[in-house]
């Protein structure tokens, strides 16, 4: 086997070590459940404060005002559910996009088979939010605006502290699904009007299974896991020690890191968005531009499919992933994909690449190489190619 | 995910190209859905198919099954190749994960779409071949994940 | 401080050290998203399934029938929410006790404000529910009867194959919370007609932050916390394979050991229980002798209240816990052993100490020597002793 | 949880014990709730508290209070006394935890009722103290976890 190169850092990242050495006591010496008395729990207590702490910090929020989920998912699944029942007698409304994540759209979807009434905004071609639309869209009835802040496949990062504005003039709560962006980019809730925020550990070389929701002090939502007292009563489950205080190292990580990441970061990525726009002609970069990710890569090549282009990657050590049918295990490619306006034969041939401050030049270079090869392989087999040939000749 | 059989058929795919003065050449599946294969027969005075060549647009499974249905009909009468059904196919590659059993019915459609358009040049009727449909329907329940 | 005696396995368990081996290359090495379809991701995907085929083994049950979550809480809310939902058709009812986990009751208050109507059944003086009273809170609109395994409290083991067989017989479906249960006894969910069945990693010295629901083929019940396609798309969230890899192994060492476990530790548990009734007075033993977990050692101790006693233990390296008001962070003291019938001022000074197979006798004598000085000192400065005593002159 | 003073007043609790002739004892609280404080005050001719014992059913906080409350009114007039409220425990105790501040206030109230006693044995009226509450009332709602 070739040596790994790891460009699905949207899927998930590698612990880093200096994390799991931070992790490390809490699993077979500090074991101890927070929630006990006696003093041997004090170590797991303190160790969660913590990490409370350095994450309330990477956003600005006030320790109190972090709680520990289990990960992106279940804090998006919160947010909402827990909101539309709160505030339910103020009206039964949500506005959302069309590119938010399954965890935001597929929970919209059973809200709205409990009776709730769901706007999917529209975004441009480049993913952006239209504030205008957004405006719009707002109604005596609306109760929440759950925007991500930045997309996971295509990495726009929309405007978030316009829609705060927005949502506060309204006096509508604002949710955003901050699982890519968190540690990638700066996010403040106080400048930005968030009132609730979804993180995860394991996109910023945390673990995985542990995340956040931040909920603003006043915004009265109830638990989504009821049971024990945990985490003011709002989550309840044993608190998982050693994967929280991964999660509060991993922040504190990255924010001393951030301008530093950014930096180097874009960088690469900008290296790698212009090698492949001069050397791989029909080709298309999608997403922002400007208002991008600072890890993402995300393009179309025509005429081909995602699924072979991933396994031809993998056979060169290459890990990379695609927004066709054949790897979203449904039969039609990225619903983000569409929402740009891309038709569904070219968002077939999707690839991103998603990369990490562990991410190297030559990695870049080497991946532009293969998949100059691949691509020029699999369109030689594509009969979509040979008939476009054929209709240029 | 994928057999070694399956991995070897897509990465060394047999028969990929054009056959010029093809018998018949058939197109299946659409663009949309993501996988599209063209078969190319070339068939002798006998009925017996010399050599067959593909093209496909798709993942994994959709140019392995081709490839292997190349083989597997070359040599054959077209009675016999009428009888390389999926589940042929599906079985000579080891199996198919559930998801991708749908590549390996476009692998059948092929075959019949390429007899048919030689039945059609030649003006013949081949017992046991109906018209391709013009898309391939999509019907399995994903089970597993 | 003294050496470090742990004795409250109930709240959590240490992870053993063979556990954490085998998850230790899930961190920062095998960190590939098990949905992802590059090579890298092999090896994670086969750790999951090993694990599933793990816990699947230790109960009787189909691979396919377990579904990894975060742990015995989430999986508790998922059971009776989801169930609720989708059997809304059939009816409103469910059935189950007064001395469930908070996962469970909290959550069938959340159901009662939802319009459902949920029947909390009384439990013998040891605990045990009466199955005469279950088959007579049945009706028409009963759709599922949720009951422990076995209650974390007092260890009381409750009749599983009875429940279940009436739960058969009258076509309801059964779940059952073992997060207490699972590992430490003998439990087999096609012969106890169990439909549904919860459990959490870390009781059985697997890592915290993971569970698993089991769920019967044909039991139709949606997600809990929906997003993603993971988990046969019933419960979505990044999979957390490290947690998910220690669950496993810690099921399989649970299932290999059982035999050895049930026979070491309740002769532990039972001397320690001998010793406590035959050294200190006006104490009494709560839950079942009989049908008890091989664990739980459950005690009252008149005119003193539990806090103190843990504080004063806990001086002396002793981890237990109590079931007083002032430990459970409410005004009463613990809904279980009210249930039982104890008086408020009895169930004040209740003492919960919890063994494991790393407990030795030594550690279980020396724990009593202790704790009958603690009783003795907290009594001569209690005025309900005092007013005792001179009673009693 | 607990504050050092907490921890040393609970572990070396300061005048548990009765005062066999007291001039006023008062018991606060109640078992159902899990606390319950006696104190025991010895008061001279001039209406100076020469000795305060105590003893208590409840928690780490509630010793701790009673405790230290035994402590503060030692040496003091009765309308000293009278000072020694809640929020005077409490920091003398370097805070308690928001669960624990009704601990507190059964501290005060105990203080009281022993006053109430020794006024009631004597005949006399003590401005500002009103009859004790047969029971504490728990208003606070738990702010933290
Ligand atoms: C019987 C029972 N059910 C549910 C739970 C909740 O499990 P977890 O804390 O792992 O979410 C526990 C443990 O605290 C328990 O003992
Ligand atoms: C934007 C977004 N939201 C939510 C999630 C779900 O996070 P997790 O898998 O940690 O539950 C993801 C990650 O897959 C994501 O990218």
């Amino acid at each position: 086997m070739n040596k790994l190169i790891y460009l699905d850092n949207a899927a998930t990242t590698r612990l880093k070590s200096e994390v799991f050495d931070v992790m490390k006591p809490y699993f077979c010496e500090k074991y101890g459940n927070p929630s006990s008395i006696y003093s041997f729990a004090d170590d797991s207590k303190a160790a969660v404060d913590k990490a409370r702490n350095q994450i309330a910090d990477l956003i600005g929020a006030k320790d109190n005002e972090i709680y520990f989920t289990a990960g992106g998912s279940e804090s998006d699944n919160w947010a909402l559910k827990a909101t539309a029942e709160a505030y339910k007698s103020k009206g039964n409304h949500i506005i959302t996009t069309k590119i938010e994540h399954h965890a935001i759209l597929h929970t919209c979807q059973w809200l709205e088979r409990q009776g709730y009434e769901v706007t999917y905004l529209d975004v441009d071609e480049n993913g952006l939010v239209k504030l205008d639309e957004l405006k719009k869209a707002i109604k005596p009835t609306t109760i929440l605006i759950s925007i991500m802040a930045a997309n996971n496949e295509i990495g726009t990062v929309e405007p978030l502290a316009q829609i705060g504005k927005i949502a506060k003039e309204n006096k509508i709560l604002f949710h955003t699904d901050a699982v890519q962006a968190f540690g990638h980019i700066n996010i403040n809730v106080d400048e930005m009007n968030i009132d609730m925020l979804s993180a995860s550990g394991h996109k910023i070389h945390g673990p995985k299974g542990v995340g956040i929701m931040y909920i603003r002090k006043g915004v009265k939502i109830g638990s989504f896991v009821h049971g024990g007292a945990q985490e003011r009563k709002r989550r309840a489950g044993t608190h998982n020690v050693p994967s929280i205080v991964g999660m509060g190292q991993a922040a504190q990580i990255a924010k001393e890191n951030l301008e530093e990441y950014t930096k180097n970061v874009s960088k690469l990525r900008d290296h790698l968005i212009e090698r492949i726009e001069n050397e791989i002609p029909y080709s298309k970069l999608n997403g922002d531009r400007k208002n991008r990710l600072p890890n993402n890569v995300n393009f179309c090549f025509r005429f081909i499919e995602g699924e072979s282009m991933l396994i031809l990657l993998d056979n060169k050590g290459i890990c990379g992933s695609s927004g066709s049918a054949c790897t979203s295990g449904s039969l039609d490619p990225s619903h983000v994909l569409l929402a740009i306006g891309l038709p569904h034969e070219i968002a077939h041939g999707s690839l991103r690449l998603t990369l990490s401050d562990e991410t190297t030049l030559e990695e870049v270079d080497y991946t532009v190489d293969e998949l100059k090869k691949i691509i020029s392989r699999l369109r030689s087999m594509s009969p979509l190619y040979e008939d476009f040939i054929a209709k240029e000749a | 995910m994928y057999s070694e059989k399956v991995m070897d058929h897509f990465n060394n795919p047999r028969n990929v190209g054009e056959i010029e003065d093809a018998s018949g050449v058939g197109t299946v599946g659409n663009a949309k859905c993501g996988d599209i294969m063209r078969m190319y027969l070339k068939i002798d005075d006998n009925g017996v198919i010399q050599e067959a060549k593909f093209k496909t647009f798709g993942c994994g499974a959709a140019v392995a099954t081709s490839s292997i249905s190349t083989e597997m009909v070359t040599g054959k009468t077209i009675q016999e190749a009428l009888e390389v059904t999926n589940k042929a196919v599906m079985e000579a590659l080891d199996g198919l994960p559930p998801v991708k059993v749908h590549c390996s019915l476009l692998a059948e459609e092929a075959i019949h779409a390429a007899l048919w358009d030689y039945a059609e040049k030649n003006g013949i009727k081949i017992e046991g071949l109906e018209k391709p449909k013009a898309d391939i329907s999509e019907g399995e329940e994903e089970e597993d994940y």
